[in-house]
């Protein structure tokens, strides 16, 4: 009854739900989560604040004009662990943050993860909720809020992380503009490579999902995060050996995907 | 010759309006902004409306009496307005269940075992190997949790430079589509209004 | 009550994602079904998304906050549009003109902006100051000297090299970050089905 | 380093000069035609009568100058073959003005009903593209202006996406060629080829190259091309030399910004560097 030419693809799905649960399994039963190899991107974050703290000028956010309803609704979760781990940093180091925001229910998520990260970082009287604002829910008019913002109050780290359409041109430039050192990230594609060009530090696409489940350290996010690694290692393995063997006359790999791998 | 088309003047005009952005950000383009958000999602309804009349609707009346367990779980989404938010997460449930049944349909074979099968190729030249190893080296830039052996970071570093060439590849298509848009107004402006294209 | 709502999402995932796997009437039919009703609810999502613009411009407007005029003209524009297209149809001619003269000129000029950014962006600050700009401009140089015909005019070899970068290490590219991209939503939806999903929000 | 006000709506306006000059003054550039554009072109001249294509107008205001001029020229491509039925369909709420703008240049006696029908939108996306490809009717009981599909003969030639002779999809972002693929290509073995905008060019190439795409349009370029192929210059033809011009001056912008960067930096403090990463 299984269809026979999508064997393959039933047996991926089934390999990645096996490594989620077994992953999951582990976890509760506290085998420590998987380590995080180094996102350099993140490495630079607290440097960036701190620098900020010394030339006594705020630090500011912004995640763009994504909105929580569609495709982009993952990236703009994931942002939010970029934002409290920013949030974290300016409570420690007693730094001013702003965060600008376009999307009202997006906006009350941006006030919770400050004010949660000030709290745990026992400075809950620095949270200032004036600092957290909803500017506009349309393209430009958030945009030039945005960038009045960041100009007025000469911002020192610029954390670009969510997603664009062309604001993200604009947040970039007024940044370095203002001399600000950037940290950007995206999955827009005809975003991201401005961003690689005009900002210090980039994460790149998939990459801000690893940093959320780095910087939350949720031990069951984490291991989700090791069950995809685990297929695109299956995926690795099956192009090597497929090469190899291509290369040396065989076609059994070929005729394995030709048949059950549609 | 300028047209006496009140439509093309009325598109040569808020078209006029949009750009006025570009030489300082203004009230007069910040109301057409507004404006354009206004329409854009009116049109939208307007769309969904009929997608209603189609599929909801017309086969109820025709005696399809199954759609009307969509039509009230559609309904349900508005429950926040009759003080039930949680209602809502009940067509949420069911259209978060669509989405992701599609994707683990489609994804495994489409996106990955077919491309997977287009990259084995035989070692044999160098495009064939570019390709192989491109491939298998931006996989390995996104392997976060595996041991950072020393051939997992020289392959994971190659794959940033694939990726760098394919970013520039972007940011270069980039460039021409945001340029084709201002053909597109330029036409508008230059040929159908102000008439001094060729023809 | 959140049980129920991961067990509807579990089954409903089943009944979608098997229709592909297994050649069961039922399945099939069940699947062609809730197909069917993924678009009656995604059309009242629309609905949904556009009466969010409208309750919180409503409530600018009668809470005059400085921008309430601009407020004014989304609802304007909102209720204009829906209620012509709704009651006068989107294909009539009245509605077809003030598509084809408002509705389209503005989107593509406000989405046209952003060439002008790219422009003075490239101009102020597309340095070449780490490797990685380097290459994305060498190359953006050549897709883009390739892709009009005065690229060929300057040197027949242009053309060339850039139909290679596409075609080879750009395909490449592309391919690992589709199939990287394809695996985690895979996982995404798995994550879904199964209701874990970290609830936030 | 900045840049002033001025120096910004000065920049703006020699760049608007540089693409308006070609329009206004045509040069005549040499054009290659690619590989892509043929295979396209070929597949077209390949359907017998009685073929039936879907046009699948996934773009809006937007990103239509980038995708109109071809989705017109392979239009009168179909409408000049013999027999061949042209179904227009939409999954982003725009598409279906685009498809009446192109299907009103439709020559005269084509037939609506027979020839050629506009079903209109669904909602939903990619889940509307796989309710779409299994079954036409159950998804469009009614074309876009409320007609049964029982008044129009041409649906009763096509079930599900197996009877599409030719999928041309024509899209500026999501829903797009991806989602065809996965939604009628690959279960039901439909041919797509795919009109997408330039900046879309460079991720569907990885699905030419499998095979999984027919043929590929790069945007305003690809229209260029196609309607040297067809011998009909149109909006394509006469927006190349702005493109040109474009890609000239932005090239030239960046090159001398980076030499007055050099010659600056000479003379900047080493502290006054940026960190770089």
């Amino acid at each position: 009854m299984v269809i026979k030419e999508r064997i393959l693809s039933l047996g991926l799905v089934a390999f990645m739900v096996a490594a989620m649960l077994y992953g999951l399994w582990r976890v509760k039963n506290g085998a420590r989560a998987p380590a995080i190899r180094k996102i350099p991107a993140l490495e630079a974050l607290s440097e960036m604040i701190g620098r900020a703290t010394e030339m006594g000028r705020p630090v500011h956010f912004t995640a763009g004009t994504g909105r929580l309803v569609d495709q982009n609704a993952p990236i703009m979760l994931a942002s939010l662990d970029v934002l409290g781990k920013s949030a974290e940093l300016c409570a420690r180091y007693g730094s001013r943050l702003l965060v600008t925001a376009s999307d009202p229910v997006y906006h009350a998520m941006c006030v919770d993860a400050v004010k949660t990260s000030f709290a745990s970082s026992g400075d809950a009287e620095g949270f200032r909720s004036e600092d957290v604002r909803f500017l506009s829910d349309t393209q430009f008019a958030y945009a030039a809020g945005a960038i009045g913002l960041i100009e007025r109050e000469k911002v020192a780290a610029n954390v670009v992380v969510g997603s664009y359409g062309a604001e993200g041109l604009l947040l970039a430039e007024a940044g370095a503009n203002a001399g600000a050192v950037q940290l950007a990230g995206t999955i827009n594609m005809n975003i991201l490579p401005f961003f690689v060009v005009a900002c210090d530090y980039t994460l790149l696409g998939e990459e801000i999902y690893a940093a959320g489940a780095y910087l939350s350290g949720d031990g069951p996010r984490v291991s989700m995060l090791a069950a995809q690694d685990y297929a695109k290692v299956a995926v690795i393995l099956a192009i090597v050996l497929g090469v190899v063997t291509f290369s040396v006359g065989s076609r059994a790999i070929t005729n394995i995907l030709d048949t059950f791998g549609k | 010759m300028i047209t006496k088309d009140t439509g093309v003047w009325l598109a040569a005009l808020v078209t006029l309006a949009t750009y006025s952005y570009l030489a300082k950000e203004n009230p007069l383009f910040r109301m057409i902004e507004h404006f354009y958000v206004g329409i854009a999602s009116g049109h939208a309804v307007a769309m969904a409306v009929v997608n209603l009349r189609d599929l909801g609707t017309r086969p109820l009346l025709g005696g399809q009496f199954i759609v009307v367990v969509p039509l009230l779980l559609g309904l349900l989404f508005y429950a926040r307005y009759l003080r039930r938010p949680a209602l809502a997460r009940l067509p949420l449930a069911v259209l978060t269940g669509i989405g992701a049944g599609t994707a683990l349909r489609s994804l495994p074979g489409a996106s990955v075992l077919a491309q997977l099968r287009a990259t084995i190729v035989a070692f044999n030249s160098v495009d064939n190997i570019v390709l192989a190893l491109g491939v298998v080296s931006v996989l390995s830039y996104f392997l976060f949790t595996t041991p950072q052996w020393r051939a997992v970071r020289l392959a994971s570093d190659l794959g940033k430079v694939f990726m760098m060439v394919t970013f520039g590849a972007s940011f270069g298509a980039t460039v021409f589509a945001g340029h084709s848009l201002i053909v597109g107004s330029l036409e508008l402006l230059l040929g159908r209004w102000l008439g001094v294209l060729p023809k | 009550m959140r049980q129920v709502y991961v067990a509807i999402t579990l089954i409903v995932t089943l009944l979608v994602a098997f229709d592909g796997y297994v050649r069961v009437d039922v399945v099939t039919k069940a699947a062609a079904e809730l197909k069917n009703w993924g678009i009656i609810l995604s059309a009242f999502a629309l609905g949904l998304a556009a009466l969010g613009l409208f309750t919180l411009h409503l409530g600018r407007i009668s809470r005059r906050t400085p921008e309430w005029p601009y407020s004014a003209a989304l609802l304007f524009g909102l209720v204009w549009f829906a209620g012509a297209g709704t009651f006068i149809g989107t294909t009539s001619p009245g509605y077809v003109f003030y598509y084809r003269n408002l509705l389209q000129p503005i989107g593509n000029a406000v989405f046209s902006l952003l060439m002008f950014y790219i422009v003075t962006a490239a101009f102020r600050s597309f340095t070449i100051n780490k490797w990685q700009s380097a290459t994305i401009l060498i190359t953006a140089a050549f897709i883009m000297l390739g892709s009009v015909p005065v690229g060929e005019v300057i040197w027949k070899g242009i053309p060339e090299i850039s139909g290679w970068i596409l075609r080879v290490p750009n395909t490449a590219g592309q391919r690992g970050i589709i199939i990287g991209s394809a695996i985690g939503g895979v996982a995404a939806a798995l994550r879904t089905a199964l209701g874990l999903e970290r609830m936030r929000g | 380093m900045t840049m002033t006000a001025n120096t910004r709506r000065l920049i703006y306006v020699l760049f608007v000069i540089a693409v308006a000059a070609p329009m206004v003054r045509p040069v005549p550039m040499p054009l290659m035609v690619k590989q892509e554009t043929r295979d396209l072109y070929t597949r077209i001249e390949q359907l017998k009568p009685g073929d039936t294509v879907v046009m699948c107008f996934d773009y809006s205001p937007g990103t239509a100058t980038d995708i109109h001029a071809a989705a017109v020229a392979v239009f009168h491509h179909l409408m000049r073959r013999p027999g061949i039925g042209v179904i227009g369909v939409a999954f982003v709420a725009d598409g279906p003005q685009f498809a009446e703008q192109t299907f009103a240049t439709a020559p005269p006696g084509k037939k609506y009903g027979f020839d050629l029908v506009n079903l209109g939108y669904r909602a939903g996306g990619e889940n509307a593209i796989a309710a779409f490809s299994q079954d036409v009717q159950k998804t469009f009981p009614a074309d876009i202006e409320g007609t049964p599909a029982g008044r129009l003969p041409l649906l009763s030639k096509v079930k599900s996406a197996r009877d599409f002779a030719l999928v041309i999809e024509m899209s500026g972002g999501t829903p797009g060629p991806a989602e065809w693929i996965r939604q009628a290509g690959q279960p039901y073995g439909a041919a797509i080829g795919a009109i997408v905008t330039t900046v879309m060019v460079p991720p569907n190439l990885a699905y030419l190259q499998s095979k999984q795409l027919a043929a590929l349009l790069y945007g305003l370029r690809g229209a260029a091309e196609y309607e040297t192929l067809v011998g009909r210059p149109g909006n394509g033809l006469a927006g190349m030399g702005s493109q040109s011009a474009a890609a000239v001056f932005i090239l030239l912008a960046v090159a001398i910004n980076n030499i007055r960067r050099l010659v600056l930096r000479r003379r900047a403090l080493p502290s006054e560097r940026r960190p770089a990463q």
